[in-house]
């Protein structure tokens, strides 16, 4: 490694965990987004305890259905996902290029199914501020900022991986960078695994 | 240059003079007068409490301020209410003087303001502590002013025909109307409920009288030159 | 410049604690009038004490130390605490924890005694409407039933200020409403407090009572006057351009007296 | 070769050449310390002359100050202040010097200029993020600022924006539209910002330590700014969605915090549902472990400081830095002490009153570490050293009446009095001001070159010491008296005869205010005529100090550091004097 003024190495101090600073700052980047996560969660649990008027309002066919597809797109891409790190540490950059792009895709796919999901709704009469079913207007201020939150991080993330995948295969970025991206990626797949239970099943008829 | 101010002061002149001659012209117009009252039992006129604010508390001590919404007297009279053309009107004078509005004893005086519109009125603070006056237009812009005491009076006017609710922010009790009319030909009824539209030129009007609790009603009158018609308006009161 | 330190330190303590000490009626607690204000203030002066005295003396040390540090020649080797951090962490953990502990308890008592009894059934039941920027008070009346509350129907011009509906709830026609709490000394009181708009606060300084009145929410708070007088309840959460402003008067009349009004107001509704 | 890769990135830029890649746009740590010391700076000024106008309407209610119409006609008709512009000066100043001041400068501002320097590295580990976080702070403060401007004026919902004033538009109050509507957008865009320098610290910290530098032999202050990263990293990311779900309430018609049928200005409002007491939950569970986030920093930059000028090591150097640590860790754990009359479970006071008052016990320990630690020193008054021992005073002052205000009980009584507003601010305001004021004459040399004024230093400090006391003090009285906060004016019966007190007060703070006039002076005429400053002026030991003054763009112009030393090794035989440097070789070691 190079110093800006005279080019000899400079000796650092370990690093507790051995951890490089971007893989660092990405897990407590996940941590801090994780809280802001379950404030938002708080939110909603606190509002529908509060709300007598609370109705289930989700059909197992479409919504839930929906809802399971969409959990097995985004739980694959994390399968892709670790083939793409895994592949990186191996040197194999083509392979790890190629499944950085399947994440990518899969991604992709689920932020769609998602954006028709949500027209759908919005077709029903469903808004931030109100309720087709004449229940709590509550929840469609949850629904929708619960999983607006995370359809944000899914399309950032899958921004982020067509940035990464092409960087990687032109050797512009390096496996580290890859693992980030994982790292990302991963926590974006487990917090569904919040809402998805909490937002969906919590509310099907 | 000279042309520029020329066509404005020209249309000024031209509009003056129209709105003067409009105004003059009827030299015996004709004259509606009348009263309003009420059927039933309208609501009770309640006590104020005004001991949040202790100067107006000790002001009013010897007779509570009563409750102004619906204000009636004897021979069921109605106070506070307001007649005026609503239609027919053959042209009006702009209303060009100043009209009050004051706030005084946690009071609004008067407790209905009738004007035209575009007419200048000033709002005044003769207490000596802070007033906060809140209109209520729907269509008129809406505005929320506070008056510490000793401010000078702040000029206001609106420039469509509305019936905006006034209220104190910091007085709750505080309640009045500003009544904007695009008709100078209007009156505001007295204590006795009696009220008295002067110089109108021969024709057929409407006339309207707005209660701000019993809300509206309308006649079609007909007056001659020079003559004098007489009509009542009577509005159905519940207690509650 | 370190003696100075030294100093002024000590003067700022001392003044500062006279004045606590030797406090006018203006800058010290007004009387408490309510059954369980004597908890509350024994309270507050146990803390005083304990903590007043941590105040000087810390304030004192730090003073002598520097002072004392000011007068050292060149070549002064240092001296370190006798023990170093221990008697520090150990009078920090045993003075502070113990003081804490013994407050918490106390004052657990003491808070448990004013929020966690239940009201006495026997209580006059009185209704609190908050406002911008003005309390309002309801009395069942005659019939001794609260008219229901319709928030559509509060019109402040017409003195409908709980938003009753006298027209189809006949409870509510003889609910008597005022703009000053006049109870009845030495009985238990039960207000039921809610607010038309924001969030306001009921305070009044001699009954050792604070509140904070939530909108959307029915908040219970019961207590007992022991004297007699008129005294200022004020709003304390801050709630718009006339938080300052918001007020009302705490009457505390003889049974005698209160019914007596009670039944004048009840004429004039 | 994970970690050479990774650092990489750290070092490759060189040394901008155009002026804006020198001072604006500029990824050096050093230049985005002193552009975020800078707007603190600015952000004080204005907090100052807001503290300055409400205390002239606290004192004289009915006084004209001439130009305020120009300031804002409906605010000030015929210059008397109305109250809502009042309560519209108070929230900003609240804002202004919670976020922008207490936030920016001690943490923000000498934590971007020294942790990298303190550590051995020659920059954070991501310049660019880190510039990006000073230039979206700026955004926050410029778009706080624009709401003096909007029409109806700043909002007047205080610093903690409680909903539903808060929620609800400008029917609550002239300065509840816009105004309100640009102060959720500025605070969220202000997490964002804290959030970024928060991962840069951390990673900063703990990555880029040079040769030797164990996190044994971190200063204090790095400990601080590390560990306020740590709680910055948690509490912003709670206000970050709470300002948002507050802004969806606002402008998308949502009702998170609304419940239902309200009527304001005559008006029924829509919302339905919704829990004043969720905003409150929120922004608490920030509110409180924001606190520390201010004085955290100061503590660790008061901790360095002392050590220096008392010629001897603080006692219990890992003592303190777990008390840091378990005042961080708590700071969780007491959100809702400051809700103890806000209508939730009263139960919950109890539970949320003991973690508060246990707090106490660390902090008591620190005081009583400065305090055992200047026993037996000779110690050299410098302004610096005067500002550290003032904050240890006022520090003590304002913890004190923590003690009242942990238990629910007395907290009835003292609620919203101003003996929270003398608390607060003693413990929170003045000790961090006093810390920035130490840092300032302390570092001054090194970030400038320029040594600072000493007597014009000490002049201000005595007037500053003395006036603070005078300002605060009264105010526990007046607290004591049930004087409530946040009042325009006091026209209430038992408060009238109260305002002679706040004349007192208001005259000391216009005092005390102009007093920082010498200080900013002092500020302005040493970088200019100061003579230079020699690369270790104070005697000092830790990393900043074996760097030219003002440091290199590397900081160390690429020397290898190899950290042999603790960093407080003072009254010693050293190779040159009574201490020896963190970087000195391992022989120095005397004794």
């Amino acid at each position: 490694m190079e110093m800006a003024a005279g080019h000899h190495p400079i000796v650092m101090e370990k690093s507790p965990y051995g951890i490089p600073p971007g893989k660092l700052a990405m897990w407590c980047f996940v941590i801090s987004d994780a809280v802001t996560f379950s404030a938002v969660l708080f939110a909603y649990g606190y509002l529908r305890v509060g709300s007598p008027d609370w109705i289930a309002p989700f059909q197992f066919f479409p919504t839930i259905v929906n809802g399971l597809v969409m959990t097995f797109v985004l739980l694959t891409s994390g399968l892709t996902m670790l083939a793409a790190v895994e592949a990186a540490k191996q040197g194999r950059t083509a392979a790890g290029t190629r499944w950085l792009w399947a994440t990518c895709a899969l991604g992709a796919l689920f932020a769609v199914l998602h954006l028709l999901e949500w027209r759908r709704m919005l077709e029903e009469g469903w808004r931030l501020f109100q309720n087709p079913t004449g229940g709590s207007v509550h929840f469609g201020a949850a629904f929708f900022s619960v999983t607006g939150l995370h359809l944000l991080h899914v399309i950032g993330g899958v921004i982020a991986l067509a940035i990464i995948a092409i960087g990687f295969a032109r050797g512009k970025y390096n496996r580290i960078d890859v693992e980030i991206t994982g790292i990302y990626w991963h926590f974006v797949d487990l917090v569904w695994m919040f809402v998805f239970p909490l937002v969906y099943l919590m509310n099907a008829k | 240059m000279k042309m520029k101010l020329f066509v404005p002061t020209l249309v000024v002149l031209l509009v003056s003079a129209a709105l003067a001659t409009l105004a003059v012209a009827p030299p015996a117009g004709g004259t509606i007068s009348g009263k309003v009252t009420y059927t039933g039992t309208p609501p009770k006129m309640k006590p104020i409490d005004m001991s949040k604010e202790p100067t107006c508390a000790k002001e009013h001590a010897a007779s509570p301020v009563m409750t102004e919404n619906v204000v009636t007297g004897p021979g069921n009279s109605v106070e506070w209410a307001v007649v005026y053309v609503s239609a027919g009107d053959q042209g009006s004078a702009p209303g060009t003087q100043t009209l009050k509005f004051d706030q005084k004893g946690c009071q609004y005086i008067p407790h209905v303001l009738a004007m035209q519109v575009n007419q200048p009125f000033e709002i005044i603070n003769n207490d000596p502590f802070l007033h906060n006056i809140h209109p209520l237009p729907k269509i008129n812009p809406e505005w929320n002013k506070s008056q510490p005491p000793g401010t000078p009076p702040q000029v206001e006017k609106y420039d469509k025909p509305e019936f905006i609710p006034v209220k104190c922010n910091v007085h709750p009790w505080m309640h009045g109307y500003f009544v904007v009319l695009n008709t100078s030909h209007y009156s505001l009824t007295g204590s006795d409920g009696s009220f008295k539209i002067a110089g109108l030129p021969p024709g057929k009007y409407t006339l309207t009288a707005w209660q701000e609790q019993f809300g509206t009603q309308t006649q079609e009158v007909t007056v001659g030159a020079g003559e004098t018609k007489s009509i009542g308006f009577v509005f159905k009161a519940l207690p509650y | 410049m370190g003696k100075l330190f030294g100093v002024v330190l000590t003067v700022i303590t001392l003044v500062s604690t006279a004045i606590f000490i030797f406090h006018g009626n203006l800058l010290w607690l007004p009387v408490d009038i309510s059954a369980h204000g004597h908890g509350v203030d024994h309270q507050l002066m146990e803390t005083m004490y304990g903590s007043g005295v941590l105040f000087v003396a810390s304030q004192l040390l730090l003073g002598l130390f520097v002072w004392q540090a000011a007068g050292r020649k060149e070549g002064w080797k240092y001296k370190t605490f006798p023990g170093g951090a221990k008697p520090m962490v150990i009078s920090a953990i045993a003075l502070v924890g113990i003081e804490i502990l013994t407050l918490s308890f106390v004052g657990s008592r003491v808070w448990a005694g004013v929020y966690l009894s239940p009201p006495d059934p026997k209580s006059l039941q009185i209704d609190v409407q908050a406002g911008q920027f003005a309390f309002y008070f309801r009395y069942a009346g005659a019939d001794g039933q609260f008219g229901g509350l319709h928030p559509d129907k509060i019109d402040e011009g017409s003195g409908n200020f709980f938003g009753l509906n006298p027209r189809d709830d006949v409870a509510a026609r003889d609910d008597v409403v005022v703009a000053s709490l006049v109870i009845p000394v030495n009985r238990p009181i039960l207000l039921t407090m809610h607010s038309k708009d924001v969030i306001h606060s009921f305070y009044v300084r001699e009954l050792r009572i604070h509140q904070d009145i939530v909108p959307g929410l029915m908040i219970p708070l019961h207590f007992t006057a022991t004297q007699t007088g008129r005294f200022e309840i004020v709003c304390t959460q801050l709630c718009g351009l006339g938080h300052y402003q918001m007020k009302a008067y705490l009457d505390v009349k003889t049974q005698d007296d209160f019914d007596q009004w009670l039944k004048q107001q009840e004429a004039a509704q | 070769m994970s970690e050479a890769q990774a650092h990489a990135e750290v070092h490759h830029h060189s040394p901008p050449t155009s002026f804006i890649g020198k001072y604006v746009f500029s990824v050096d740590h050093k230049v985005i310390g002193l552009q975020y010391y800078g707007l603190g700076l600015l952000a004080v000024i204005i907090g100052m002359v807001l503290s300055w106008l409400m205390r002239l309407h606290l004192g004289w209610s009915t006084l004209a100050i001439p130009g305020l119409e120009k300031l804002s006609a409906a605010g000030a008709p015929g210059n008397v202040m109305t109250p809502e512009y009042y309560l519209s000066l108070m929230t900003m100043h609240g804002t202004i010097m919670v976020f922008f001041v207490l936030t920016n400068v001690p943490f923000a501002g000498f934590g971007n200029y020294f942790l990298p320097i303190q550590v051995g590295a020659a920059d954070m580990s991501f310049p660019h993020m880190n510039m990006m976080s000073f230039w979206v702070t700026f955004t926050a403060f410029l778009v706080l600022m624009a709401a003096f401007f909007v029409p109806g004026g700043p909002p007047l919902s205080g610093w903690t924006a409680y909903a539903p004033l808060s929620a609800v538009g400008v029917e609550a109050g002239p300065g509840q539209g816009t105004g309100q509507t640009l102060w959720a957008i500025s605070i969220a865009i202000f997490c964002v910002a804290q959030l970024l320098g928060a991962l840069n610290f951390i990673s900063t910290t703990l990555d880029l330590r040079t040769k030797g530098m164990s996190l044994a032999r971190l200063p204090f202050s790095a400990w601080a700014w590390f560990i306020t990263s740590v709680i910055g990293l948690l509490a912003f990311a709670v206000l970050l969605p709470a300002c948002i779900l507050l802004f969806l309430d606002r402008v998308a018609g949502t009702s998170f915090f609304i419940p239902s049928g309200l009527v304001i200005s005559d008006k029924m409002q829509a919302h339905t549902g919704g829990s004043p007491l969720l905003w409150q939950h929120l922004f608490w569970f920030f509110g409180h472990p924001e606190v520390y986030i201010a004085i955290l920093p100061a503590v660790g930059i008061v901790s360095h400081i002392l050590p220096v000028f008392m010629r001897k090591p603080l006692l219990g150097p890992r003592v303190l830095v777990g008390c840091m640590v378990a005042i961080g860790f708590l700071s969780y754990m007491v959100w809702g002490h400051h809700m103890f009359v806000s209508g939730m479970n009263p139960f919950s006071a109890i539970l949320f009153s003991v973690p508060t008052l246990v707090i106490t016990i660390p902090a008591t320990i620190a005081t009583l570490l400065w305090i055992g630690s200047v026993y037996g020193s000779r110690m050299r008054f410098t302004t610096a050293a005067l500002f550290c021992l003032g904050f240890i005073s006022v520090f003590i002052s304002g913890g004190i009446s923590g003690f009242f205000l942990a238990q629910p009980s007395i907290d009835t009584y003292l609620h919203a009095t101003y003996f929270v507003v003398a608390h607060f601010h003693f413990v929170m305001g003045v000790a961090a001001i006093f810390a920035m004021f130490a840092g300032t004459y302390f570092w001054m040399p090194k970030m400038t070159g320029r040594m600072m004024n000493e007597t014009l230093g000490k002049v201000h400090f005595w007037l500053t010491f003395v006036g603070v006391y005078c300002i605060f003090m009264p105010m526990h009285y007046l607290g004591l008296a049930g004087n409530v906060r946040r009042y325009a004016a006091f026209t209430d019966d038992f408060l009238s005869p109260l305002i002679p007190v706040h004349q007192f007060i208001t005259i000391a703070a216009l005092i005390t205010g102009a007093a920082q006039f010498i200080f900013l002076f002092n500020l302005i005429w040493s970088r200019l005529r100061g003579p230079k400053a020699p690369d270790n002026p104070w005697q000092a030991t830790s990393l900043e100090w074996s760097t030219t003054s003002p440091p290199p763009f590397d900081n160390f112009g690429g020397r290898q550091l190899v950290v042999n030393h603790q960093p407080y090794e003072y009254g010693v035989e050293g190779p040159d004097g009574d201490y020896i440097m963190q970087t000195a070789p391992e022989a120095a070691k005397a004794r």
